[in-house]
């Protein structure tokens, strides 16, 4: 395997260019009204999909954009669309 | 003196329409939890459902690195009472484990390190295990090929030595557990795939098979690398894991080199030679969720990098073979057993990141306790899911989380 | 007393020829045995590594760039392109950032406008120019400096060496063939020592600064 | 010692040349181009090597190093592919595990033991008792392994790495792949094709055959239109030729990864090469499939091409009396070839019934060759090399024996599929060809030549032209590169091409020979690891029928030449055997014998294809450290450095590491500390505040001007990641600092954390710009004051901002002060009043330019008062007596902001900013169970505790964080993390020091700070 990712800066670029930020969880909460529970699971909970999902990523050793991607996990490959959950 | 070569698992048999137990994922983890459920519980109508074969996952891409130096109190009586286990195993299982109690050398390349390495090994101490820090000279002396001049991006400062340590034969263990569990009764029941598990009122009813439904009360998910996406694609919980790729490789073989495990944290490499001559060396992890066991070209040259500066005489090996497997990390470098909790009679074993090897002996005897007692045993208690929510992580690794997997 | 004087992070073993005291910098002009001083058709088969470091660089950000000429230039509008104009060398970073360099050498007028923020000390920054300068980069980087979907001058964001810089290919016109790139300052001597060796099979000697002076002339 | 054919055109050795190289201390004459293998083989060497388990006699089989059979060790490098590695002037060369020589190996013996290791026989031996198997151990490893590396081995040589850019990859340089090269060099694209041999041609090379092509009216030899291509190719513009390359891993997104053996002009000797491509085309070709038979590896068996190249290419003939026993077209064409050559051929055999081509039927008969079809070698004979075989019809009811010196054997060709299996490839099996074949490609990845199963030149030409021009659309079609008219041109050209190749033969029917009519105790499916196709019955038997399992439980495949020799045979094995046999447990339910039985199922294949030396893929790496301004300046002072996270960072002045002397120096006098490697960022823009409060606990607004502000950055466990300070320069634009460590990633963090918020800030990473002085103690305003008054007064302009400043007083400029002034006029300086170490101290932020100048005037400046430096040690333990914390040292993962007793930082009312670690903190603070930071103190004029050190009870109560005996305060003093119920001042802590032998130490908790708790040194 050897990931690509295309930054919206820089284009194609080799994937050790880049930081992973995580699954896509949407926005930061506000405060009021979060639980234990709820703050877990913005801050560590995983789908951990094996297949396609959205997530974040920086281009920390070029242009420091963040931004997100979808990215089939089994293969490693950056994928323009993210329909085909498995 | 070797007889008629006889079937290692027994004759096939045709999956019932129910178990007692069934355990989803065919690895390390759940045989271990099967011969412990029938030998020690007398649970024995168990059926491990296995989608590829046993010990095609983590089970024969680990490192077969076994040791009891990790870092808390909660984790190193765990891991020292697997590695008591081995000899024991390989009497009572009447197959070769083939444990090499070589030690360990973890190299510490750092004033901080040599720190943190001060409190691991007062920590083995403290649990009676064994473990000493050794300055650069002596871990020169110990293992003579390594570099310790300063001119290397890492310069060793010193090492932790922790004589218990060693190499056990991974794929020995896989079918000397198969062995042992199918003796007791235990199907096992590979090129099956587990597609859904179903609940009524909270409770564990049945799981659905590539070869039809099982009904049951009681599931354990334990598929390594493979667990967290199964738990949430079949019963919708999360959990705090990342899946990462770890790969590890060997050299040519060569006549006997290197007789010790030695690791280093900052050059993300270990390094031992098996009982065939090859220096088998790993392991690094790119830090984003896969499922894939490919490899890369990256971190195969960034090994030889890594090996010509601390290692430099393997610098005239040749890599023969480089693999992958699956790791599951939790932030907090421990594992989630856990069950009985969101649904009843759902169990889980998993987040064990690159340790499910040392440990699947003993994993699989508290979990085969917890699963027969349907209470958690203490020993495993701190393990739960919970502790994420309460803000409580294990402190296994003392780095800092800053955005996951990146733990 | 102590003399006050400004150094840059590079230094090379070579002793230079002819040098300019320039804003407390001792500027090489020409080291020796580099040759023909100004870049030309006598040293076409030469490549060379210059110091740059003491150039003034600025960092420009707004979310309206295009409202921002920095010296009176127009900031390129497309990602990653950069324009080079009266010694002048403005790079388009990304939506909203730019990075300026003034290869004239001359210390300009500063702008005020609090949108500039003055990078000359952030960064090593060098040239290296001459006809095996992808042969020389190709051993430090994987990027493709001779993709045919970009026209020079362009900027690349990316690591050399496995250090992030700014790389900009001036022209990959045969010997005329350049770049610039900054670094981290505190890389310099590791970085230089790098290219060096790259360079060791093609001839790399070190120039000064009148080496990239006479070079731009020719761009 | 052979006579060698001198005048061959095939030749690809100078036997004018003579290289003259040592082999076991003797000197031995071989000639450039030569391989050490055939050098060897030329000096009359048949046993190259013993083999890893029954220490079998091994010798020559295939020339291209499949097998560990021809490994040496060379110039003190182990296991060197003799058939891939070109002799060289005075190279020493020696055999490997053997005792005794190759040719008289005292282990011998062990071959005649193999009953008592089956397959898998150590999972169930050696562990009655346990005594004996730490014992059977050491024997194993002892027994194991080929060749010898000592661990003070220093490799020679210089290593190199290039990652070419290019549009298209070909990889491999036979006829396919060339015209591959020339169809994708023509469009105008950018090609770099790489071969393993040190020349182009593949398996053209080496044959006189006559190339058939309708364009040439004469047809010629293929050697020739090899050599004619290879021209092309060379002198192509476009077209990058990498030879003596050999490939080693293809990855996703069109990576390849090879390495290059120098020549004697290249500066090295082995380089590694990666290259991201837009397109691959794979033309690897084929290699031949081991005949299965007893001792089918014994010196004296050889393949095809082995025997054919060592003729044609080396001009050697292996060998005076000849059997063939072969399966494709390959083998008769040698057999002729041969026979012309002058080699003697008793007999040919062909396992195939029909598909023979018919030209090379009427060759043979016109020399008279017996050919017998429909038989096979089903031994070999001779202990140490071949010297007679016994043929037997494929039904094995009628053998006969011939005396022999050579026995060319050849089941079948294999395709070399590596390359695209890697990339990802599926592959399935092909009856007709008997290949695997790739049913899915890689992306924009095409398959050429003879690996499709294609035998007729002109066929793999075209192929090979096809797949190029296919790479060549690739490229076109990508984003930004061509407009539709070259597109549609391209297309129809593929079209056509298409066309033409219909015309062609297609793939030949390949032999589906599996092995002799034999019960294989010594027919070796694997060289390497001696493994026999017994054994693989004995494995299947037990219950192993995936063929991925029977590798591992037989390690077949597993050996230095990996899959190469059985990684064909052994699916096709497997699946002959398990089809015949039903005793696969995996294959409950009806559905599965099908497809684990019948049909084979390929192993893996891994990187690297080659085996490839570490220093090889190591390249040529540099470490690349940064170092402060002042790097040689503290090293001319005898600052002894470490390397911390990026930085070279002087840690100590002294070799006394306790710092005595520096830590007193600043508590009594003035020291100065480089601290330019903290983090430092100027923030601004519209949203700037927000920001910050987004990501300090504190509530940032409240920054006044003038003044810094010292806060910490929470992540989202609330544990502190990062402390630091902020100067508000004006509205809405600021100045902070970060910790050495999160530097790097800090505007990633900030940026991370407002990602979705659409904010309008900028920040300028400055870390690298400034260097920073500390300097501090007592007499540190003093120094202070005589650096600027040096001044000769404000100028001009800057007058207003950046003036020169003249009074440093306690007034002027008190304790958390923050001003900007000018020095000499000249240097700029941001200036801080902080208390790091618990004394009077200046942090100086200047220009890095500037950094070595004014540290020569500080120095100067501070001479009367015998200014010293000190490094980082020195001032971690200064600021441990001030109890002021360093991140990683006083916390963890587990330690949050209100662990650390921080607290105060953290303003609790600033809900909307959603401050990171905020909520967190929020539903910790009243949790018992949390750790505490605290302060002790040792009993009894004890020694400081070691840091690290357990803090106990029954359990594992808490450790040291750092603890010292302190100089400043004449007593051990030292902070620990410890569970809260202890964390009361007065409790009597013990503490589990490693090697103690269960002898504890003690402490009493005592309140923080220990050194100046009023900080009166620090304030005034």
């Amino acid at each position: 395997m050897s990931l690509t990712i295309t930054c919206p800066i820089c284009g194609k670029r080799d994937g050790y260019e880049f930081r992973f930020g995580g699954e896509d969880k949407g926005p930061r909460p506000d405060e009021d009204g979060l639980t234990p529970q709820s703050w877990c699971e913005y801050v560590h909970l995983n789908e951990c999909v094996a297949g396609r999902q959205k997530e974040w990523w920086v281009h920390k050793d070029g242009c420091g954009s963040w931004f997100t991607i979808h990215r089939d996990s089994v293969m490693n490959v950056e994928v323009a669309t993210p329909e085909a959950h498995k | 003196m070797f007889g008629k070569y006889k079937p290692l698992l027994g004759e096939k048999t045709q999956l019932k329409s129910s178990y007692d137990v069934v355990i989803i994922g065919g690895g390390l983890h759940s045989l271990a939890t099967a011969y412990f459920l029938a030998k020690e519980h007398g649970i024995t109508d168990v059926a491990i459902i296995e989608k590829n074969y046993i010990g095609f996952g983590g089970a024969g891409r680990n490192t077969a690195i076994v040791r009891a130096n990790q870092r808390t109190q909660y984790n190193v009586p765990l891991y020292k009472e697997a590695l008591d286990l081995w000899p024991v195993l390989t009497k009572d299982l009447d197959y070769n484990l083939m444990f090499n109690n070589c030690g360990n050398l973890n190299l510490m390349h750092s004033e901080a390190a040599m720190k943190a390495a001060r409190m691991t090994i007062a920590t083995a101490q403290f649990h009676g295990v064994e473990s000493h820090l050794l300055d650069a000279k002596e871990a020169k002396e110990l293992v003579p090929a390594l570099n310790i001049s300063e001119d290397i991006t890492f310069p060793i400062h010193g090492a932790m030595f922790h004589p218990p340590g060693g190499i056990v034969r991974h794929d020995a263990v896989v079918w000397g557990l198969a062995k042992g569990a199918s003796k007791y009764g235990v199907e096992i029941h590979q090129q099956t795939e587990a597609t859904a598990v179903n609940t009524k009122n909270g409770k564990i009813v049945s799981v659905e098979t590539s070869r039809g439904t099982i009904n049951t009360s009681k599931v354990l998910i334990s598929a390594g690398g493979y667990s967290a996406s199964l738990i949430y694609g079949m019963l919708g919980i999360k959990l705090p894991i990342s899946v990462l790729t770890i790969q590890a490789m060997v050299t040519q073989p060569l006549k006997p080199l290197l007789n010790h495990v030695v690791s280093s944290g900052a050059y993300h490499c270990y390094a031992n030679q098996t009982l065939k001559g090859e220096i088998a060396t790993g392991a690094h992890m790119d830090q984003w969720p896969n499922y894939t066991t490919q490899t890369t070209a990256h971190y195969i040259k960034h090994q030889a990098e890594a090996l010509s500066e601390f290692l430099p005489c393997l610098r005239g090996l040749r890599f023969m073979r480089i693999w992958s497997g699956l790791a599951d990390m939790t932030p907090d470098m421990a594992p989630i057993l856990d069950g009985n909790d969101q649904i009843e009679g759902f169990f889980m074993n998993c987040g064990w990141g690159y340790f499910g090897f040392k440990s699947c002996t003993v994993a699989g005897k508290y979990m085969a306790e917890f699963m027969a007692k349907g209470e958690a045993p203490d020993m495993i208690k701190p393990f739960n899911l919970r502790r994420y929510e309460q803000h409580k992580l294990m402190g296994e690794t003392a780095e800092l989380v800053t955005y996951t997997p990146n733990n | 007393m102590v003399e006050i004087k400004r150094y840059s992070p590079v230094a090379f073993k070579a002793s230079p020829k002819r040098t300019e005291v320039r804003d407390n910098w001792t500027v090489v002009l020409e080291y020796d045995g580099e040759g023909q001083a100004a870049f030309g058709q006598s040293n076409v088969n030469e490549n060379y590594l210059v110091d740059l470091s003491h150039i003034t660089r600025l960092d420009v950000q707004s979310s309206n760039l295009d409202a921002i000429t920095p010296f009176g230039i127009t900031i390129p509008q497309g990602l990653c392109e950069s324009y080079l104009q009266d010694g002048v060398l403005i790079n388009r970073m990304n939506r909203i950032q730019a990075s300026v360099f003034c290869l004239s050498g001359k210390r300009p007028e500063m702008p005020t406008e609090s949108s500039y923020t003055e990078t000359t000390e952030v960064g090593m920054c060098m040239a290296i120019i001459g006809k095996d300068v992808f042969s020389i980069t190709e051993k430090l980087t994987s990027l493709d400096f001779m993709d045919y979907a970009k026209t020079t001058p362009f900027l690349y964001q990316a690591p050399m060496s496995h250090i992030p810089c700014q790389i900009i290919t001036l022209s990959r016109d045969g010997a005329k063939s350049g770049i610039i790139f900054t670094a981290s300052r505190g890389y310099g001597k590791d970085m230089v020592h790098a290219i060096m060796d790259a360079g060791a099979e093609f001839g790399l000697k070190p120039a000064g600064e009148d080496k990239v002076k006479s070079w731009l002339n020719t761009l | 010692m052979i006579n060698r054919i001198n005048q061959l055109p095939t030749l690809r050795v100078d036997p004018a040349n003579k290289v003259i190289f040592d082999y076991k201390g003797k000197d031995y004459v071989g000639v450039e181009g030569d391989t050490v293998a055939t050098a060897l083989y030329h000096n009359g060497v048949r046993i190259f090597g013993r083999s890893l388990k029954y220490h079998r006699p091994r010798g020559l089989y295939s020339l291209d190093g499949e097998c560990s059979n021809t490994c040496m060790e060379i110039d003190g490098i182990p296991n060197v592919r003799t058939e891939n590695t070109l002799v060289k002037q005075g190279m020493r060369v020696k055999e490997q595990n053997v005792k005794g020589s190759a040719e008289n190996d005292m282990m011998g013996f062990i071959d005649k033991l193999d009953w008592m290791m089956p397959a898998g026989f150590y999972y169930k031996t050696m562990h009655k008792p346990a005594s004996i198997w730490p014992i059977a151990m050491k024997q194993i490893r002892k027994a194991a392994g080929l060749g010898v590396l000592s661990p003070d081995f220093e490799m020679p040589g210089k290593f190199d790495q290039i990652f070419p850019s290019a549009d298209v990859v070909v990889i491999g340089g036979g006829p396919a792949g060339m015209n591959a090269a020339l169809a994708a060099a023509d469009k105008g694209l950018r090609v770099i094709i790489m071969e393993s041999r040190p020349w182009l041609g593949g398996f053209f090379d080496y044959r006189t055959f006559d190339y058939k092509d309708a364009q040439y009216k004469n047809s010629k030899p293929l050697y020739s239109r090899a050599r004619e291509l290879a021209s092309k190719v060379e002198s192509h513009a476009n077209i990058r030729v990498f030879k003596h390359t050999s490939v080693v891993g293809t990855y996703t997104n069109n990576l390849v990864t090879g390495f290059q053996i120098g020549t004697e002009n290249d500066k090295f000797n082995e380089r590694y090469i990666e290259i991201r491509a837009k397109s691959v085309v794979v033309a690897a070709g084929c290699i031949e499939r081991p005949l299965l038979f007893e001792n089918n590896e014994r010196p004296g068996v050889m393949q095809v091409a082995c025997v054919h190249r060592l003729a044609r290419t080396y001009g050697l003939l292996a060998g005076e009396k000849a059997i063939f026993s072969v399966g494709h077209d390959l083998g008769l064409e040698a057999a002729v070839d041969l026979f012309d050559l002058g080699m003697k051929i008793l007999c040919v055999a062909d396992v195939r019934e029909d598909g023979q081509n018919p030209y090379l039927m009427i060759e043979l008969a016109k020399r008279n060759i017996p050919y017998l079809k429909g038989w096979v070698a089903s031994k070999a004979h001779g202990s140490k090399r071949v010297n007679k075989v016994t043929m037997t019809t494929l039904d094995g009811t009628i053998s006969r024996d011939f005396e022999c010196d050579l026995v060319i054997a050849s089941a079948g060709l294999t395709p070399i599929n590596g390359h695209l299996t890697l990339a990802h490839a599926k592959l399935r099996y092909d009856s007709h060809t008997n290949f695997f074949v790739a049913d899915t490609m890689p992306e924009k990845t095409h398959a050429a030549g003879r690996m499709l199963g294609l035998e007729d030149s002109l066929s793999i030409e075209v192929s090979g032209k096809l797949a190029g021009l296919n790479a060549a659309l690739d490229c076109k079609l990508m984003p930004q590169s061509y407009g539709n008219t070259e597109i549609d041109a391209l297309k129809s050209e593929i079209d056509s091409f298409t066309a033409q190749s219909k015309e062609l033969p297609g793939p030949a029917r390949g032999s589906k020979f599996v092995t002799a009519p034999v019960k294989g105790r010594k027919s070796f499916i694997c060289f390497d690891e001696d493994t026999t196709i017994k054994n693989i019955k004995q494995a299947i038997d037990m219950g192993f029928d995936v063929p991925e399992l029977i590798k591992r439980f037989t390690s077949a495949g597993t050996g230095p030449g990996q899959g190469g020799i059985p990684g064909h045979n052994l699916p096709l094995y497997v699946a002959k055997y398990t089809a015949a046999s039903s005793k696969c447990f995996s294959s409950s339910g009806s559905s599965s014998i099908q497809s684990l039985g019948a049909t084979p199922k390929p192993t893996n294949v891994r990187p690297p294809l080659v085996p490839t030396l570490i220093a090889t893929y190591a390249g040529s790496k540099h470490i690349m450290m940064k170092r402060t301004p002042m790097d040689e300046m503290q090293r001319a002072d005898g600052g002894v450095f470490r390397k911390i996270g990026v930085w070279e960072r002087a840690r100590y002045f002294s070799d006394d590491f306790s710092c005595r002397k520096e830590i007193e120096n600043v508590r009594n006098n003035v020291g100065m500390l480089d601290g330019s490697t903290l983090g430092k960022f100027r923030i601004h823009g519209p949203d700037a505040l927000k920001v910050l409060q987004r990501v300090y606990v504190s509530d940032m607004s409240k920054v006044k001007t003038g003044r810094v502000k010292y806060s910490a950055m929470c992540n989202d466990d609330g544990c502190v990641i990062d402390d630091g300070v902020v100067v508000k320069l004006a509205e809405n634009d600021y100045y902070f600092t970060t910790s050495t460590a999160r530097a790097g990633a800090t505007i990633e963090w900030l940026r991370y954390h407002t990602r979705f918020d659409g904010w309008d800030f900028y920040v300028v990473n400055l870390t690298d710009s400034m260097g920073v002085i500390n300097l501090s103690g007592p007499n540190a305003r003093k120094v202070l004051q005589k650096v600027v008054s040096q001044d000769n007064g404000a100028s001009g302009e800057d007058a207003s901002n950046k003036a020169s400043i003249q009074d440093v007083s306690n007034e002027a400029f008190p304790f958390s002060g923050y001003k900007e002034f000018m020095i000499k006029n000249t240097i700029p300086v941001k200036a801080m009043r902080l208390g790091f170490v618990g004394e009077l101290s200046y942090e100086l932020h200047v220009p890095s330019s500037y950094m070595v100048s004014l540290w020569n005037i500080v120095k100067e400046a501070g001479k009367e008062f015998n200014i010293q430096n000190f490094g980082v040690e020195a001032q971690n333990v200064l600021r441990m007596e001030k109890c002021h914390i360093i991140l990683g040292q006083e916390s963890e993962q587990r330690t949050n902001l209100l662990d650390l007793g921080l607290g105060f930082l953290w303003d609790r009312s600033k809900k909307d900013a959603k401050t990171i670690g905020a909520v967190a903190l929020r539903q910790a603070e009243n949790d018992p169970t949390r750790f505490r930071l605290v302060g002790f103190e040792m009993e009894n004029n004890g020694r400081a505790a070691r840091d690290g050190a357990l803090i106990v009870d029954d359990k594992v109560r808490g450790y040291v964080c750092t603890a010292r005996d302190s100089f400043s305060l004449n007593k051990a003093v030292g902070m620990a993390l410890v569970e809260s119920h202890l964390a009361k001042v007065g409790t009597r802590i013990q503490i589990f020091e490693d090697e103690c032998g269960g002898e504890r130490i003690y402490g009493t908790v005592v309140p923080m700070p220990f050194y100046d708790p009023d900080g009166k040194r620090m304030k005034s």
